[in-house]
């Protein structure tokens, strides 16, 4: 169980970064500015490279065999398990920076605990990663507060993308007995146990974007989990495992 | 005329032009379309390469594809900063493209239709960007000559990379080799293209060349991307996409048949396969994010008020 | 030879029906009322009816043992034959309509031709769908018109999407040594002949929907000799082809 | 009063109400409510099937969805029509619905997940719907009823369609009995929801009974759902979806366990897993849609014009 749970816990950072990266690839060559273009190539650039990691311990933890590409590229989507939020479409340039701020922040929290896993090769993943992720949620918080705290299409924007985006937000701090043995391992913390930073960091930047958090507490679940992904996970998984499944064996 | 013979004369002894020197009218017109023009390439040829960025088939593959397309954006970037240096803003740039006044380079308008013409665009189509980018690390102006330098560096970096990949796919599974076969056949005729028409029907060179704003020829240039390109080719082991192709032991050069012209000017026109796609990809990008740009800016007025009635 | 041109040939009559049914079937749920979501629904069944017909007999003629799913399901892109315009996105309903109309016309004029091919299965499947494609046209001829001749809004949205697609109609008239084959053998017209009989319908009916059409005769190619279609086709294998290549073997 | 009771003396007698027959306000309002509803469901509950429409794995398939969807737009046009005999219009229940002021059945605020899904729908969902509408042949209103009786040969025919496609699933390879199992895990309990809750509980019923609008409680035609599925799924040789599944001899009847009701008032409040993309969906195809219909009667205003003025 031990093992299950660790190969658990690195699918669902792993997968996380792969598909909120993937989201955010899509945005290549579309985005409003130039200087956006890079930063979210750059964005997706960070996430893929910690997929790399993350599902690459994961298969080794696992002891099948299977690489990082393989545990992307040929599991379907009920064997995925990032949360919710990281499948969303992308929507607006305004959704996207949104999603990304909420992850962002979630992710900084995580991380920072993660340094101090009693897991090694977890810290040390951790630990690269969170130089990343600190740039990226100055950043996506940046942008957030430049749009909420902007015009009133930009502002009406933000708030619509905030909206819509909450009741996303609390299954990354739902547990179960995955995160019950991490905890016993030290090796990750409860994700309960972030909610209380997390809030004081995303309140901040919101309250500077002159951005409203809803009340209602109601929050969509079954990502991390795999029982319940959205409609939307399967139609990227057909993008993003195509060549994969269409040729299967080959060397890329 | 007294300037003119001192211009002219600073570009003969290989000085560079700086953004304060005096330069003739026609001299900065000719920059800025040239400078603009490949400002756009950059951008629009984002496009062709994410079209694939979602199905790339294994992370380190889509990590470098990244990469390399966020490179791009960042010589957009350099280029339009140059660009800025002879009195033109990058949105005015953007609009000319948009409106259809400014053109980016045709190779864009051609699709990318499976994974190995990824690999080709880096070997080929940044390979052959790179045989005209060397050459203009030496053109005239300064700020575009350093942007060259600065490009160029990358730019072998993405072809090399587009080398192995396509290589992987030569010599991989059947269906690989002939998705790289495909490739090759698809892009040669586009690639070679790249170097404008041939020198006596190149509407801009004579002037070009004396203000050294090009360096070499177009039928130069392109004799040199084939003769280097040939090899790898055969080296890949795949057949060669033109029957003209052969050594010719008197020029020391690869013979060749002249690509299809008619089709050049049409995608010129606005009718290649891609033609409308992009531009329409571009505008659309343009028009969505309106609002981001007019929000940051209103952001940014604000802050700075702010910032002036605290002192 | 002879084979291996009827094979293409088939190809091409079940590649477009199948493209272009696919394109249709996207529509599901999301057209601007009832009646035409019904509309389009059928339309599209009765495409992806007429595919079966037409793959099947192709893979009988290659002689390979493929049946027509093998052939929808496991070609990959450069082996489809459908000529471009089958293949092009959406868009608004009006271009749906317009690339609809521009179809239906060319098909009834060539199913009629073929109802009296020397190859007695093909001028069977062409008795039968020329009945449906009698009306397909009618309904999207009448839609066309009822749009051109509509609004303002509606007239300008039409036109744009005539002239969109205009340059995508030539290919479908487009001779090679394949339809040389078929000519020879009595098995299929000439495409270059059908166009007249084409231009008369089409002029008419965009005439009564106040429409004019492009006086430019370049036209787009690529798609029925598989040379070069359009980045658009991938993306809607990957879709279309998403079960069969992730489950290889598997009956459905 | 003289009239109510005349009213419910022939409902008594099991006669038809038809259109011109005076009715209460309030038989006529739950009656507009109940059957736009079901309209609305059959729009709705097009999306969560062509969610897979484009996927379908065969052509074969494919041309049954198809088919499937097809009518679902028709039994939406029917029942539409039923609702306009009761003096509104489908514009305006459509707009009620656009505004949240009506709602449709909440199973189609599941998601779709894999293709077992799909046929999982068509037994489960359309089963479910046959149960009840089965019942609805008989509800006191006579274009209702005689719409309820077209619709329910389809939706037979649906639901052994569905069947025949999940069996195909479960006997298929391990990866998809293991794809049939995930659907019936995840769309059991949505299922049996969709008899409204426990008899005690539901708002409407005792009054809907009285009128027939309403011909058996939610309660029992749950119970003869789960009573006809059971041996179904056994026979798929599937896990039971739910532990508290066991025959209960002395009721002639299987128990099960009550479904948790807070997660059905939760997709009734707009909190499911997919009402968000379902009411988008559907009010944006409305909005794009907008400038088609309004074409569309210009010219049929035009001809019409056309041919007063030629008389």
């Amino acid at each position: 169980m031990a093992d299950n749970a660790l190969f658990q816990f690195l699918l669902r950072m792993g997968d996380n970064s792969l598909i909120l990266g993937h989201r955010v690839s899509e945005w290549c060559g579309h985005s409003p500015v130039l200087e956006e273009d890079i930063a979210l190539a750059n964005t997706a650039l960070d996430l893929i490279g910690q997929t790399q990691f993350w599902l690459g311990l994961a298969g080794e933890v696992e002891g099948k065999g299977r690489t990082a590409d393989d545990l992307a590229f040929l599991r379907d989507a009920w064997d995925y398990r990032n949360v919710l939020l990281c499948e969303l479409p992308n929507g607006d340039f305004g959704r996207t920076l949104m999603r990304q701020f909420l992850y962002d922040a979630w992710s900084s929290v995580m991380l920072g605990r993660l340094m101090t896993s009693s897991n090694e090769r977890v810290a040390e993943i951790a630990a690269k990663a969170s130089k990343e992720v600190a740039y990226h949620v100055e950043r996506s918080g940046d942008t957030v507060v430049g749009l909420g705290d902007g015009t009133e299409e930009s502002h009406a924007r933000m708030q619509a993308a905030l909206d819509h985006l909450w009741p996303y937000v609390g299954e990354m701090f739902d547990s179960d007995e995955v995160d019950a043995a991490m905890v016993k391992a030290g090796i990750a913390p409860d994700p309960a146990s972030l909610r209380e930073e997390y809030d004081a960091l995303v309140s901040k930047v919101l309250s500077q974007a002159t951005l409203t958090i809803p009340t209602d507490t109601f929050h969509h679940k079954g990502g991390r989990t795999g029982y319940m992904h959205t409609e939307h996970l399967g139609h990227l998984l057909c993008s993003m495992q195509w060549l994969q499944r269409a040729y299967p064996g080959a060397t890329w | 005329p007294k300037l003119l013979e001192e211009f002219q004369a600073r570009i003969d002894r290989d000085e560079k032009i700086e953004p304060k020197d005096w330069m003739p009218m026609a001299y900065r017109k000719t920059l800025i379309r040239q400078i603009g023009q490949h400002a756009h390439s950059e951008v629009v040829g984002q496009l062709p390469e994410g079209n694939w960025i979602t199905r790339a088939p294994t992370l380190e593959r889509k990590a470098i594809l990244l990469a390399k397309v966020q490179d791009e954006a960042g010589h957009g970037l350099y280029l339009y900063s140059a660009a800025e240096t002879l009195g033109v803003s990058r949105d005015e740039l953007v609009e000319l493209l948009h409106e259809g006044k400014m053109k980016y380079s045709s190779i864009f308008n051609y699709p990318t239709l499976n994974w190995a013409d990824i690999g080709a665009v880096g070997w080929l189509v940044d390979g052959a960007a790179i045989v005209n980018q060397v050459a203009l690390q030496r053109t005239s102006y300064g700020p575009y000559s350093r942007a060259m330098i600065r490009i160029c560096k990358e730019e072998s970096f993405h072809a090399r990379q587009g080398y192995h990949a396509i290589m992987q796919m030569a010599f991989g599974t059947p269906a690989q080799k002939a998705m790289a076969q495909d490739a090759v056949n698809r892009l040669w005729f586009p690639a070679i293209m790249m170097f404008g028409p041939s020198d006596s029907e190149s509407v801009h060179s004579e002037q070009s060349m004396t203000w050294k704003i090009k360096v070499r020829s177009n039928d130069d240039l392109r004799q040199q991307f084939v003769d280097q390109t040939i090899p790898q080719i055969e080296y890949l082991g795949l057949d060669l996409p033109d029957p003209g192709i052969k050594w010719n032991e008197e020029r020391g050069h690869y013979d060749y048949s002249d690509p299809d012209w008619s089709e050049f000017f049409n995608v010129i026109k606005g009718k290649g396969p891609c033609n409308v796609d992009r531009l329409n990809d571009r505008t659309n990008a343009w028009e969505d994010g309106a609002w981001v740009r007019d929000g940051l800016l209103a952001h940014g007025n604000k802050k700075a008020a702010a910032r002036t009635a605290a002192e």
